[in-house]
């Protein structure tokens, strides 16, 4: 299989989350939809690296996940904290600042 | 290879459907579900390509722990279906829009690219290619930064999390009460 | 004694800064004291000069050698008199403005001391980038001056006149860095050097871009038409000490700045051009002549005048011709001795109709008040160019210049003098003469003050004009280099 | 001591006394200031005459010197030195300015006495006559402008000099900016002639370089010539620039008869004599300047006709007279014009000296038709007026009679183009003599009014003070005309001036009487030796012929106006009502003021208001200041609209950014 | 084969720890930060932990000085890191911030909020990914580094829990942030899908050799890190977050952010640029160019009448930014001077401005609005000049650092023949007067309508009691603030009147990169 077609899925992952992430407006979803932006980026580097044969891009996938991971975390803290502050989970609803 | 060919196309639909799931479903419980499942094809998508590693620790990781924490989140607050409508106008609209100009975008560059390589199976690889020890070794040699720095990352995203999660005095009761005095500690 | 051009250049703004820091009924007059030392310094200067000797009391430092920047200075006949009539202007405005009870005087003094030494600098700085920083840093003082002791209006009036003037300098900044690094023969290390810049002349059309740049900012500061949309409302709401120096000696950085940077440098262009800035110039002293005798402010009076004479003085200029830029010259000289003392008039004169400044309010003044009439008179009749005044022998070499290079332009400049006599003498007549009008108090000169502070500079008109080759001898507006360059070209 | 020496200290003298006074404005008491002036102007007049004495000394052709006191201007290939010119022509104006000044001042002492502002004018006058000095004595022809202008400041200053009339006010600056059209115009031709001519400025460079540098006739010399003209006829109210004499009657008297009839006002002939030699060599500059002069000799008399304020007739009749001494020095009769000039000073002078006594017996009041019957109660005044009147019009053996006289001769004698004008000039002979014995008539015939009554009964006349021109009452704080008046009768300073003018006005004719005495012209000839007309004069016989032709015309004159005013009173009425148009035209001065009004006025305060309504607000406010403004406001509302608070608004902006990148590059890959 | 991959396994990585050693101590001193927090008692808190933090800073600043030198980059860790002027000179500009941010933060209430150690360490360890960022020389560490600068600050963002604003500020920062990291990484991707390699230098290596400049794979690639980057550098149209982040932050975060973030955000634009992908200057620099000006209208358009000196200054910060990328356009060794000078430049005008900005918003009942500033002048001088010099700077007056940075940044651009961008600069400062000089106008020139306390007037102005002038309004009641306003206003006038200095360091930056000429 060629690694364009690997190449070719991961551009329609990305492209998939980017119209998550603007059309969904739990923050909630809107996380899921940047892990997938990250993945689709995880499945390029991937793919290249198999396509050159050298390690660089699984390691970058490896960090990859580390830092999806971590701002999972820090985006979950946040929208806790909005939950607590009794703020609907809509990001629409966050438009305080504006102009 | 026909065999691989079969695999990868069920593991890609899977992933796009995966991915589709979680944009589409309403109910976050479900995307997360969704999201689970696409993780699985994905490191199927990366044992193809000898990943072996990587396609370990997604699941391990991935569609272990995060989601699993996802998960927590998700009933503690009560994954509300999103409200429909009072959407504001335009922007669902162009969103789709743009992501499809940026597919495009990227599928032309990828086809349009002069590179041979990508029209190949890859290069030729030696078996230890995606290995654990081939992994650690250029963890502790060429990337032994980004590897630190990614460890140190996960120590602070805890503390940010901790700071941000954190159970706070007078704060269930929607008063906008006095901050604590100087230093004090929740 | 050796003149060193530092100590005249900052000591105003040291006098400021110590009145800073003293009690404040003090700070004006150390202001005072402060300009007073830097005039008397200026008239050594004066004495030392040698007509015709070319660049003297030279400094030349290094300031910022990254960027080419050199602390040079340096005195030559284009701009001797105009340090002195800085040095010289200053001190009335400080006299003034320190008789006068300022909310924040310590303040005051600060701005007005800087915004001297900011104009020495301009005229001082023989280094183009050192000329931008004294050019802008020139609208910091009379940003606040204007700003907190101006009229009702103030913030808005000297925000516009900061940002118009600002707008045309910031494009000249663009110009002279351009200008500099281009003027750079490639591996050569970067100087903003006049002299040297002069030496490399660029090629015509980068000449002509730059050329442009500069215009603006130096026709916004003129002002010429239409580029002085800044100058009523800044004219209405400024102190008067403060317009008084803004009108008689900033004004003239920017027609100084012609003759100093882009004749020398930009021959071309200036050839190039010339058609268009003396359609400007002409423009500029009808249009200004017209609105000044159908105003009824006396300072909008004198601010559309000076729209009028600066257009005298940038024809003489762009005649391209040595008569015209020694008139120019002469006229910078004479416009500013004139103006100041007429802002101090108006001063006399609101205080003489309660405070109100405008000519309806006025009126029958000369009744009781000989010596202002007499002092008024003389001071509008050389306004005029009055032949016998300096400013006479001034407009004299300007149009024989104009005449000389393009003649039409002169013939549609001389009506300026006719219409220059109806305005000036509306001015007078509708102040002094006429039945004394009802809120009007006649009252002469207090010999204190009022007379001490106008009959210096009346005395120095009359002189200039019995004497003015004084001036015209030393006075060399074209740097050889210029002249060389105009040469060649009109051939 | 040299003719330049001496020349130096004409100039110096009045400086002097206008500097004192000036200074001394508070110090000086009574009436010192008065005779202060009068003695400074005593003393010019005294070394004009001892210059004048120095020069005859040496021979004829080298009658001329020049000095200069230093450099006035003297930077790029313009030298400019301030210097005098001494020859026959330049002391012979000085003489005739000092003299006649000398005497106007004495009078002035008694006339302005009870004036608040009695210092003052005594400090312009002689400023005034330094200005006036310094131009006839000027060696070059930028200090020739300078006391042009000079003297323009001092008529203005004057006219002004009642400051707080609206009149006198509009009056002042009117004649101003007339004055300073004339010295724009001079300005410009100086410096045609500075380029054409070798950059000279003096008299004999310019002259000198003219002879070669110009062709006969050339078009820049007519150009030149035709400015030069310009200048003489805006100082000297000819066609078309006339207007503002009249109008300058506001003054006191005494400066309208010192600076509007004897002095100033002939700076014009003055010029056009000094500058013969360019007018010689473009005779159709010249032969338009004479035109033009005598169309308004002959204008000027027809409006002195029917104007009806005293100060006015007179001062339309100096125009008149001016006009014929243009056409003399125009056409070649140097001697003539200057002869007239001198004269007509004299006669002029005297007259307005005897219309201010007899205004200062009407307590201010300048109408004509108020007055009368003041031959018995003014004897003295009524004398001296009479013998002006007489030489005004030509009357045997009055000077005006030779000196008028002799510019026809000598028109008629070069005949072609001149015998028109001389033609002209007969014509308006007749009216002169008409309008000078209606004065007299008018004022001194006839059944007295109450003023003269009062004053034969011994007591001076003292109405409300009123302004003559508005009628508007007005408080003797502005001056005008002093707490109480002065006449003739009464001053003896007054008397003196007037005495010695009116021997002068009588027997000035003495200097040249054809055949007999040719003084004037040996004196003059070494300025004109090298005019072509030096040689073209009419012979004694036939200049005879003309003044008898001129005592004829004259007689005709006062015979018609003694019918119209004294024999058949009324007549005039008749006349008016026949002729109601050519009434009203003159009357209204030919409505050349009205002209000017509708034409320059007010253009130009339209102008202003246009200027500052739509120009400056609209445009360079509205548009410029305005529209930069909108432009960056709007700016700014996009900009802020696109700040909308949306967080997946931000990101659709972000993947617009990179769509656009994307694009870009997409297209550099392509090509 | 497999010999030689245990040979791989067994060898040690070469670590110069010298090099090193301040990534180490900010690293660690995070660390020891979060075990001192733990202790309890007013002491640590409020003495202890700040304290330590500025002896973290400190050690690192001391450490780098150690290291200075100049000359093309020397690569520590097998090129994952170097060190050469270019990391050092601007991580000197983060400690300094750092340091800025404590006293800034001392008072604050994000602090009493969310702890002091945890805020300082957080803040400590956005340090540290600065550092790396600054110094990374491949992709992974390029990631890693902008994750790590992000992540602590998304935290800080938000720290202010209570307040909806913060909060709202922290999820946008993070989602657009991810946005903008997720983007970078697949552009990231991409480049190393088109040459292969992650490291900097084999990527310059690779292009025009291995893979055509023109190649669509590598040039997206370009594309999306422009854009990735071109977020942390608030470039518009990128730019959105910007003002809403930097509005809703607490005010020291606001200042960390608008300097730190800024200029790290540069200094990998610059190596990536300027280093990697230097040999296709041809085709990014109009992209760049473009955005530039897009940034400086936009920005400065923006910044126009807004009454929140916050969001005032984070438009303005937008248009800066804009100022800066011209010089990275050029792609000359003068262009990457200008920008390096400018960026210390523009840490002392804007640490300047936010300290002044925070003193008042404690005691004006206006907050951070322009409002709060009203009649400073004559009130306390002592904040008034410094905003003053911090605007006038900001605006390129002479005789302050802001005009020798665009005079420098101007003749970069004309000598790399980019002359219409340095007029573009031009037009941007013109636009940018009319709020720049809007607060100087409110300080000095609105007439102060209140008594002050304990000053003796002779004219009695009108009464009005404003909170805000209550006797703590006295800046010297937060001694800190005032001192770090002070020292950077100075250093505003000092290096505009004697910037030589500067510019040595600015000379050594410039001779890191070998890659240009």
């Amino acid at each position: 299989m060629n690694v364009t077609w690997y190449v070719v899925l991961s551009a329609f992952l990305f492209a998939i989350g980017a119209a998550g992430v603007l059309t969904r407006r739990n923050p909630l979803v809107v996380l899921l939809c940047l892990e997938l932006m990250l993945n689709a980026g995880n499945l390029a580097l991937i793919a290249f690296a198999r396509m050159w044969g050298n390690g660089d891009g699984q390691i970058f996938a490896l960090v990859v996940m580390v830092v999806a991971a971590c701002e999972v975390v820090v985006g979950l803290g946040i929208i806790v904290g909005i939950f607590r502050r009794r703020i609907p989970e809509d990001v629409d609803a966050l438009s305080e600042l504006r102009g | 290879m026909i065999f691989e060919d079969i695999v990868f196309f069920i593991a890609a639909i899977g992933a796009l459907a995966g991915a589709a799931g979680v944009v589409l479903l309403r109910n976050p419980f479900y995307s997360v579900l969704s999201l689970v499942g696409h993780l699985f094809f994905l490191a199927v998508l990366f044992l193809l390509l000898r990943a072996q590693f990587l396609a370990a620790a997604q699941l391990i990781v991935y569609a272990g722990a995060v989601m699993v924490l996802y998960v927590f989140v998700v009933a503690y607050i009560g994954g509300a279906e999103e409200p429909l409508g009072q959407d504001t106008p335009g922007i669902r609209a162009l969103g789709v829009l743009f992501a499809v100009c940026v597919l495009a975008e990227l599928c032309i560059a990828v086809i349009g690219t002069g590179l041979k390589a990508i029209d190949t199976h890859g290069a030729h690889i030696a078996n230890s290619f995606g290995a654990p020890s081939q992994i650690g070794s250029l963890l502790l040699n060429r990337f032994l930064i980004p590897f630190e720095a990614a460890s140190y990352l996960l120590l602070i995203a805890a503390v940010g999390a901790l700071v941000l999660a954190r159970k706070r005095r007078g704060f269930e009761d929607m008063l906008e009460a006095p901050p604590p005095p100087a230093g004090g500690r929740a | 004694m050796t003149i060193y051009l530092s100590i005249i250049l900052f000591l105003p703004a040291a006098a400021g800064l110590l009145a800073m820091f003293l009690p404040r009924r003090m700070a004006g007059w150390t202001l005072v004291g402060g300009s007073l030392l830097a005039l008397a310094y200026s008239i050594v200067m004066l004495a030392r000069f040698k007509a015709g000797g070319g660049m003297q009391f030279i400094t030349n430092d290094n300031w910022i050698s990254e960027l080419g920047i050199r602390y040079s200075l340096g005195v030559d006949g284009l701009n001797l008199f105009l340090i002195l009539l800085t040095t010289l202007l200053w001190v009335p405005a400080s006299i003034a403005s320190a008789l006068r009870d300022w909310d924040r005087p310590r303040l005051f003094a600060f701005f007005l001391g800087l915004g001297e030494t900011a104009v020495l600098g301009a005229f001082i700085a023989q280094d183009l980038a050192l000329f931008v920083v004294f050019f802008d840093l020139m609208l910091v003082p009379f940003y606040f001056l204007v700003g907190m002791w101006g009229g009702e209006d103030r913030v808005y009036a000297t925000t516009k006149l900061v940002i118009y003037t600002l707008v045309g300098s910031l494009l000249m900044l663009a110009g002279a860095v351009a200008l500099g690094v281009m003027a750079t023969p490639d591996g050569g290390h970067i100087s903003f050097s006049l002299t040297t810049l002069a030496q490399h002349p660029l090629s015509g059309g980068s000449q002509y871009w730059i050329f442009l740049l500069f215009s603006a900012a130096f026709l916004v500061k003129a002002p010429a038409f239409p580029l002085h949309g800044w100058m009523p409302d800044a004219y209405r709401e400024a102190p008067l000490p403060v317009i008084l120096v803004f009108s008689a000696v900033v004004s003239k950085v920017g027609v100084y700045g012609f003759l100093r940077i882009v004749l020398p440098v930009l021959p071309q262009a200036s050839v190039h051009f010339q058609e268009l800035m003396l359609a400007i110039a002409v423009v500029s002293i009808l249009y200004g002549s017209v609105l000044a005798f159908s105003q009824d402010e006396p300072r909008l009076v004198l601010g559309y005048s000076s729209i009028a004479q600066l257009g005298f003085i940038l024809l003489g200029i762009f005649s391209l011709d040595p008569k015209g830029g020694q008139g120019a010259v002469m006229q910078m000289l004479n416009h500013g001795l004139v103006t100041a003392p007429l802002f101090l008039i108006i001063g006399y004169l609101a205080i003489r109709a309660e405070g109100r400044e405008s000519l309806d309010w006025m009126g029958g003044m000369a009744l009781r008040a000989p010596v202002l009439a007499g002092v008024f008179l003389i001071v509008a009749l050389a306004t005029l160019a009055m032949p016998g005044s300096a400013n006479f022998i001034g407009e004299l070499y300007i149009l024989f210049g104009t005449f000389q290079s393009k003649i039409v332009y002169g013939l549609v400049a001389s009506t300026g003098v006719v219409l220059a006599s109806v305005y000036m003498i509306r001015f007078f007549q509708r102040a002094m003469h006429n039945p004394v009008g009802p809120h009007v108090e006649s009252r002469d000169l207090a010999l204190g003050p009022e007379l001490g502070v106008i009959a210096p500079l009346v005395l120095i008109i009359l002189a200039l004009g019995v004497y003015p080759n004084f001036l015209l001898h030393r006075i060399n507006a074209f740097a050889p280099t210029t002249n060389q360059a105009l040469v060649a070209l009109k051939r | 001591m040299s003719a330049t020496a001496w020349a130096w200290l004409v100039v110096a003298f009045p400086l002097a006394g206008t500097i004192v006074i000036s200074l001394g404005w508070r110090a000086i008491p009574g009436r010192l200031p008065g005779w202060i002036a009068s003695a400074m102007i005593l003393g010019s007049f005294v070394c004009s005459v001892l210059a004048t004495v120095k020069l005859q000394d040496v021979a004829p052709g080298a009658r001329h010197a020049s000095s200069t006191l230093f450099d006035y201007a003297h930077s790029a290939g313009l030298n400019i030195g301030l210097s005098i010119y001494v020859d026959p022509l330049s002391l012979f104006m000085a003489m005739v300015v000092s003299g006649v000044s000398f005497l106007i001042h004495v009078y002035s002492v008694s006339y302005m006495t009870s004036d608040r502002g009695f210092n003052r004018y005594f400090a312009y006058l002689n400023y005034f006559v330094f200005t006036m000095l310094l131009l006839v004595l000027a060696g070059n022809i930028i200090i020739l402008i300078v006391g042009w202008a000079g003297v323009g400041t001092a008529s203005y200053i004057l006219i002004s000099f009642w400051y707080r009339r609206t009149t006198a006010t509009a009056a002042g600056i009117k004649a101003f900016v007339m004055n300073v059209i004339g010295d724009a115009a001079l300005v410009i031709a100086a410096f045609l002639l500075w380029k054409n001519a070798g950059h000279h400025v003096s008299y004999a460079g310019i002259f000198a370089g003219s002879k070669t540098h110009f062709s006969h006739n050339q078009g820049t010399l007519i150009a030149a010539c035709l400015l030069l003209t310009v200048g003489a006829f805006a100082k000297s109210a000819q066609l078309p620039l006339h207007t503002w004499l009249p109008d300058a009657m506001e003054g006191p008297t005494p400066v309208s008869a010192l600076i509007h009839a004897a002095t100033m006002v002939t700076a014009g002939v003055y010029l056009i004599a000094r500058f013969h030699p360019l007018y010689e060599q473009a005779p159709t500059a010249a032969n338009i300047t004479a035109g033009i002069a005598a169309a308004t000799l002959f204008f000027a008399a027809t409006c002195a006709l029917a104007v009806t304020d005293l100060k006015r007739i007179i001062a339309y009749s100096t125009i008149s007279q001016i006009g014929y001494m243009m056409v003399g020095v125009s056409t070649g009769g140097y001697d003539g014009g200057l002869f007239h000039l001198m004269t007509h000073a004299f006669f002029k002078a005297l007259l307005f000296m005897g219309a201010g006594s007899v205004i200062g017996a009407m307590a201010g009041i300048q109408d004509i038709d108020r007055m009368g019957g003041f031959r018995k109660s003014m004897r003295f005044t009524y004398i001296t007026f009479l013998i002006g009147a007489l030489a005004l019009a030509g009357m045997v053996p009055f000077s005006g009679w030779f000196s008028k006289d002799e510019i026809l001769g000598f028109d008629v004698h070069r005949g072609g183009y001149s015998l028109i004008l001389a033609i002209v000039g007969f014509a308006g002979a007749l009216l002169t003599a008409f309008y000078s014995f209606r004065m007299v008539f008018r004022i001194f015939h006839g059944d007295a009014v109450p003023e003269a009554e009062s004053l034969e009964r011994g007591e001076l006349f003292h109405g409300e003070h009123v302004n003559p021109m508005t009628g508007e009452h007005e408080d003797t704080d502005v001056g005008f005309p002093g707490a109480e008046h002065h006449i003739a009768e009464r001053e003896l300073p007054m008397k003196f001036a007037m005495g010695i003018l009116a021997v002068l006005a009588a027997i000035g004719g003495i200097v040249a009487v054809p055949g007999v005495t040719h003084w004037l012209r040996n004196f003059l000839d070494p300025s004109f030796a090298d005019s072509r007309f030096v040689h073209t004069q009419p012979t004694d016989t036939a200049s005879w012929i003309g003044l008898v032709i001129g005592a004829g015309i004259a007689l005709a004159g006062i015979t018609t106006a003694y019918v119209c005013y004294l024999r058949q009173p009324g007549t005039t009425a008749r006349l008016i009502a026949r002729f109601p148009f050519l009434h009203r035209l003159f009357v209204n001065r030919w409505y050349f003021d009205e002209l000017y009004d509708a034409v320059f006025v007010r253009p130009a305060a339209t102008m202003g208001r246009f200027g500052h309504y739509v120009i400056e607000r609209g445009f360079v406010q509205g548009t410029l200041v305005g529209g930069a403004t909108r432009i960056v406001g709007a700016g700014t509302s996009i900009a802020r609209a696109l700040e909308s608070g949306y967080v997946r608004a931000y990101a659709v902006l972000m993947l617009v950014g990179f769509g656009g990148l994307g694009l870009y590059f997409l297209l550099q890959a392509a090509f | 084969m497999t010999t030689l991959h245990l040979i791989a396994v067994v060898k040690a990585p070469v670590i110069d720890y010298k090099g090193i050693s301040p990534l180490f101590a900010i690293a660690g001193g995070a660390v020891i930060v979060f075990l001192a927090a733990l202790i309890r008692g007013r002491f640590a808190q409020r003495v202890l932990v700040p304290f330590l933090t500025v002896g973290a800073l400190g050690a690192a600043i001391g450490l780098t000085i150690w290291n200075w030198h100049t000359g093309p980059s020397r690569p520590i860790i097998e090129g994952a890191l170097s060190t050469d002027a270019l990391a050092l000179g601007l991580s000197l500009l983060f400690y300094i911030s750092g340091l800025a941010t404590v006293a800034f933060a001392w008072r604050s209430i994000a602090l009493r909020e969310s702890g002091t150690g945890e805020f300082f360490g957080l803040m400590l360890g956005s340090i540290a990914g600065m550092n790396i960022l600054a110094s990374s020389e491949n992709l992974v560490t390029l990631f890693v580094g902008i994750e790590l600068l992000s992540i602590p600050l998304y935290v800080m963002c938000a720290s202010e829990v209570r307040r909806a604003t913060s909060l709202e500020a922290g999820l946008k920062y993070l989602v657009i942030g991810s946005v903008g990291s997720a983007t970078l990484l697949y552009g990231l991707a991409l480049i190393y899908g088109a040459t292969g390699a992650t490291g900097f230098n084999q990527i310059n290596n690779a292009i025009g050799a291995g893979v055509n400049i023109t190649d669509p794979l590598l040039l997206t690639g370009i594309a999306l890190a422009t854009a990735g980057l071109a977020f942390k550098a608030s470039v518009a149209p990128f730019h959105a977050w910007t003002p809403d982040v930097y509005e809703g932050a607490p005010t020291p975060v606001t200042a960390f952010m608008a300097v730190a973030t800024k200029t790290a955000a540069f200094a990998i634009i610059l190596r990536l640029f300027d280093q990697a992908l230097v040999t296709v200057q041809v085709q990014w620099a109009p992209a760049l160019a473009a955005l530039a000006v897009i940034t400086i209208i936009v920005g400065n358009a923006g910044a126009i009448a807004q009454s929140s000196l916050k969001r005032m200054l984070a438009w303005s910060g937008v248009a800066q930014a804009g100022y800066m990328l011209a010089g990275v356009v050029v792609g000359t060794k003068l262009g990457l001077q200008a920008t390096a000078f400018y960026l210390a430049v523009y840490l002392f005008m804007n640490l300047a401005a936010f300290g002044v900005v925070i003193a008042r918003e404690r005691v004006s009942e206006h907050g951070d609005g322009i409002k709060s500033l009203e009649g400073l002048g004559s009130a306390s001088p002592l904040l008034a000049w410094p905003m003053t010099i911090a605007m006038l700077s900001l605006a390129g007056f002479p005789a302050t650092a802001g005009f020798i940075g665009k005079f420098y940044l101007i003749s970069a651009t004309v000598d790399g023949n980019w002359a219409w961008l340095g007029v573009m600069i031009v037009v941007g400062s013109m636009m940018s007067l009319v709020y720049y000089l809007r607060v100087i106008a409110v300080m000095w020139m609105n007439p102060l309508r209140i008594e002050l306390p304990g000053r003796p007037r002779r004219a009695a102005r009108e009464v009005r009691p404003v909170a805000g002038w209550s006797p703590e309004a006295d800046p010297t009641a937060q001694p800190e603030v005032l001192l770090v306003t002070l020292v950077m206003a100075a250093a505003t006038l000092f290096f505009g009147i004697v910037p030589s200095p500067l510019f040595h360091l600015a000379h050594d930056v410039g001779s890191s990169l070998a890659t240009l000429l």
